[in-house]
């Protein structure tokens, strides 16, 4: 039984992983390219190998290099986290064929669901509704796709059959639209996977985007941590997300569970992994795809079931059985998640870079943040946006709304900007405090920048605070003022000044 | 000391006096002005009410980050104000507009040539960074004057791509 | 009902009151000394006012301008958090004539319960069983104490009625050694609470110090959140509490929550408060005192009952029932806390002083951290030692245990010195991993500064540390390499230069 | 380059190269040693373990925290080390024991006088801070030189309060 792991990854999910290693007395071996030699997953390992230079493909991606630093390194699994290797059958192949555990589902599952065509088709045969769309095999031309395109209807959407989180994701309103979208889709499938194919799937309206988390032991067990709402999307990327779904009631839980199940088993499916449906305003739901890897969100099912996800990931590639049966598993409260990315709300979303120079974590009763950044930390245009997740726990919605909101006002990140003021502005918008949204609602009817008699009281505000910079800025210059070095980071007023001085 | 400060259309006369006080469109406010751990970041005591701003100037422009809203704030004293009174001088800015990579990346596609008009909020450059294709969109109308960059190059940050009249 | 809430507290303990009242959709108003001015409690607060210089009796002790403020600000109640003003029945007697809501036991309960003398006879009469020692009022003068010493018998506790947090305590192992204790222990009582006054108490010998924390609302129903191990203690300073006690099980868990109850009952009691028990190893348990206020460690019993502590304070302030009865209680798993303190633990724990140059705090699932400083404030010697704590859950103790451990390995604190390497060798130590310890176990048997391989193994890796940071800032001294700025925070040698050239 | 790092009485011989490498007691290690963020903050990768250690530096003595633990080193080039052997100099420090206060507070008691004989452990001041009355020690052995304080005096960090030898 394997003592020592490797962590094919970065960022957050590193660390969180580190985390799981760590409290179940297992070693940790990081792995990091040569921008990433001060990241937390570095200085948090036992041990760290350099990969190379800071593109992902020269390093992160280098799944041969990262094999052999495993058996270097001793250590007897690995643990690719999420993006990267995480959905790369060939990567698990070559992981066991290295005599290594790889901590996720076998190969053959991988390729069943990596492949969206087929993982369409075999869930279909098994009895799980799917989206209308293009069936089979993945890898059409690109004459075959628009010859379907017709046949399915529009509005539809191109998605990469290698894809996961959006990427390579287009949609399509009518048919000559449809050569450019697809390269695009391509070029950014090729990108982030390595592998250009798309396929098309009908474009359902009005409709959520709600996952199962499931996990399976090799004892054959299979059970099911119940629901995590995923509409809040931009440009398909994920923003918010929360468990359970409000829109989600026990019945219909119970039923997307057990064909969640159905869903996995049809693969033979090890370890943790993700079923995504599309559930429409009647409550009909269809399977999207299934990620088999740990998920981005998967602290909020944590904290609604109790379960440590990642640390029974590790159990269940140790060959134990899982720790709980169905019938154990009951929600507590509700949880959200935040996702903090470096994009700029007021800027079109553009990433931001630079160093952060100031980091303040909220924190307290029900929140928790997995991040794998710090002050002092350079950000690079290298790896994705996402450099905190933020993630409140409450009794009910309304209080993890609540306490969100309170969280979001503590965070303090300087240096780059982030998107936090977007979620300050979602939460406290009331279609989105009552539960009414779809997969649209951030593109089509949330306004982010409203004006209310809120922005008209700050206004002032914020004209006091740049013309009190402004003077000071002037007044230093001139120096007018000389100021000890104490009162250079700490502007003081006479009238203040001498009442400090009684 | 009196300043003018615009944000879009509205402006507020602020007039600070060192005695730890501000007269704000007439109103007369305490104020106990602090920035924190030397960051940009200023904690300010109006009247007893607590704010927190995070505050950058580019050129002109104050940009004011406070309880999640962005504010762009246009300080001037009475003198900018009468100088640029008279010689009419404008705000906003005028004349070419330069577009200048806001993050490192590689330049994916250019939807528009030499010579093109194109209206506010169209596409004028794809760039990819953090495995995001991100769409650098033309902040007014007018015509693109020059191009410097072609589809596959890498740009650095703030290096110039594409010029509009 | 108030809708305004003044928060008569700094540090840590006034952000968590913040917190709660933001979660209620509260106003917040801070007091702050000259010191504190870009305190966290400052900046999070909707409004804050000068309360004067940084000694604690020209600021945080000065409950009439404090009420002058929550007037002038138009606070409807005020929250006194611990220590300062909290348990002082003249400061809640002040703040209810002056019309406001004090958030917390009625006057007439802090009197009884704050004369340690006056308390002890109470609960006597109630029924429940105390430590022997002085009985009646507290007033005593030396010569009373000196006469009762040789009844009660030695060794003995000299504690100040005024008392709480072991301040203003001494042991006594003869009756020659009396008059000189007694001088330090009414100096320390004096400085600590403006009260002199002190008593007697037998010391119990191989005693834990476990305490039950109770809340009642005004409708007459009073429940008890079970209880709070607090052994870990150092010079009577708690450092480290779990809950629920591991020496505690379900029976006598009920009877001393039943007692606890009884004894808040005997003072008509409001809102929360904590009653300490002394339990020796044939498990009798003695009232020791009643801290009728919020206790520091608060925080483990809301992780184990889920009830959040301080919202319930508000809520029973605001005249509303308590939202459990006793049956709802249940306890979830473990917590344990570690109070992080500015003190060298190298240095016979003196307290630290100095402006945090880092702080990276822990966090991921089960960890919370309360905490009222920032990388970039400045540690003061005006106020108490205690910067964060760190609390931890877990399914299990063991869990709880582990996390806490890798918790503690995350936290960086720069600028001053902490006790985490005191916390850290708690957490390995054998003793406090069985649970067996009572409280002399630190001061008497767990050894801080130990032997074992693990320290010679990293005596080299530290000979190797410091002899770099030598070479290193001679090599700069003799400006044989000129370094880029970047360089200068990031010394590499040529042959990883080149590496990373590649 | 050749060190002698001396914690207790355990001495060690740490041999740096620019090569990225280095050789401690005959050991052949490859490291990576990085400061972190402008802290006095280290990451170091010592055939591929990873540390991490805070530093700070009084005099002579190199203070290292590492892993919850703390070690004084002294480092020494050969030449200072011959040099101090050839002059028989001693690590420890000799003659007259300053004891400074080691934060700002208030002198509430000094259970010694001038001439008094002390043994290492005795409590020579009592100094109040944060609220708690905190024990200053003696060192070693020896005898009070003299008394810089008297009870109740206020007192400013590294403040000389009494003297041993």
């Amino acid at each position: 039984m394997f003592t020592k792991v490797l962590i094919a990854n970065r960022g957050e999910i590193a660390v969180r992983i580190i985390r799981a290693c760590r409290e179940l007395g297992i070693e940790t071996v990081a792995i990091y390219s040569d921008v990433d030699r001060a990241a937390l997953h570095v200085r948090q390992a036992n041990e760290a190998y350099l990969l190379g230079p800071a593109p992902s493909r020269d390093s992160y991606l280098r799944g041969d290099k990262i094999i052999e630093i495993a058996k270097a390194a001793g250590a007897g699994a690995i643990h690719p986290g999420y993006g990267f290797l995480a959905e790369r059958d060939d990567f698990a192949e070559a992981v066991q064929d290295a005599g290594l555990v790889f901590i996720g589902p076998r190969p053959s599952a991988i390729a069943a669901m990596g492949d969206k065509g087929v993982a369409r088709a075999t869930v279909a045969a098994a009895g799980v509704p799917i989206v209308p769309g293009t069936e089979g095999i993945g890898d059409l031309s690109d004459e075959d796709l628009l010859a379907v395109a017709n046949e399915i209807g529009f509005p539809l959407l191109i998605k990469a059959t290698a894809g996961g989180g959006g990427k390579g994701m287009r949609e399509a309103a009518s048919l000559d639209e449809m050569p450019g979208l697809i390269k695009s889709a391509r070029r950014e499938a090729e990108a982030a996977f390595g592998n250009g194919n798309v396929y098309l799937e009908k474009l359902l309206l009005d409709a959520r985007h709600i996952e199962i988390q499931v996990i399976a032991d090799s004892h054959g067990n299979t059970i099911h941590l119940a629901d995590r709402e995923c509409s809040i999307q931009r440009r398909h990327q994920k923003l918010l997300e929360e468990a359970p779904s409000p829109f989600v009631d026990e019945p219909l839980r119970q039923k997307m569970g057990e064909l969640a199940c159905r869903a996995a088993e049809a693969v033979d499916y090890l370890n943790a992994g993700t079923i995504e449906f599309l559930v429409d305003k009647d409550r009909n739901f269809y399977f999207l795809e299934m990620n088999t890897r740990l998920q981005v969100e998967h602290p909020i099912t944590e904290m609604v079931t109790g379960v440590d996800i990642v640390k029974e990931q590790i159990r269940v590639a140790r060959g134990r059985k899982l720790r709980n049966s169905q019938e154990d598993i009951t929600l507590n409260g509700w949880a959200i998640e935040c996702r903090i990315n470096a994009e700029d709300p007021y800027n079109n979303f553009l990433p931001s870079t630079g160093q952060l120079t100031s980091v303040i974590a909220p924190s307290g009763p029900g929140v928790r943040v997995d991040t794998g950044v710090y002050a002092g930390f350079t950000i690079t245009p290298h790896y994705d946006s996402l450099i905190s997740k933020l993630i409140c726990w409450g009794e009910t919605r309304g209080e993890a709304i609540l306490r969100m909101r309170r969280a979001l006002d503590e965070f303090r990140i300087l240096g780059v900007r982030t998107n936090i003021p977007f979620h300050q502005k979602l939460l406290a918008s009331p279609r989105f405090m009552v539960g009414q949204f779809d997969t649209r609602f951030v593109e089509e009817r949330f306004k982010f920048e409203e004006n209310d008699e809120e922005q008209e009281r700050l206004e002032i505000i914020a004209a006091v605070v740049a013309t009190l910079v402004t003077h000071r800025a002037t007044q230093e210059a001139a120096q007018i003022i000389r100021q000890s070095e104490r009162d250079t980071s700490n502007w003081k007023w006479v009238g203040r000044w001498e009442r400090m001085q009684r | 000391m009196k300043y003018i400060a615009t944000i879009d259309d509205r402006s507020f006369e602020i007039d600070i006096n060192e005695q730890g006080e501000i007269i704000a469109d007439g109103q007369r406010l305490s104020v106990d002005f602090h920035s924190v751990a030397d960051q940009p970041v200023y904690s300010m005591l109006l009247n007893g009410e607590s704010f927190e701003a995070s505050v950058s100037t580019r050129e002109m422009t104050v940009e004011v980050l406070l309880r999640g809203r962005l504010f762009l704030v246009n300080v001037e004293d009475e003198r900018q104000r009468r100088l640029r009174e008279t010689t009419h001088m404008e705000l906003e800015q005028e004349g070419e507009f330069t577009l200048a990579a806001p993050m490192p990346g590689m330049v994916v596609a250019i939807p528009v040539e030499v010579g093109q008009s194109v209206e506010k909020g169209d596409n004028l450059i794809i760039l990819e960074s953090m495995k995001m294709q991100n769409e650098l969109k033309a902040p007014r109308d007018g015509k693109v004057s020059g191009v410097r960059v072609s589809p596959g190059d890498s740009v650095d940050q703030n290096q110039v791509l594409l010029t509009l009249i």
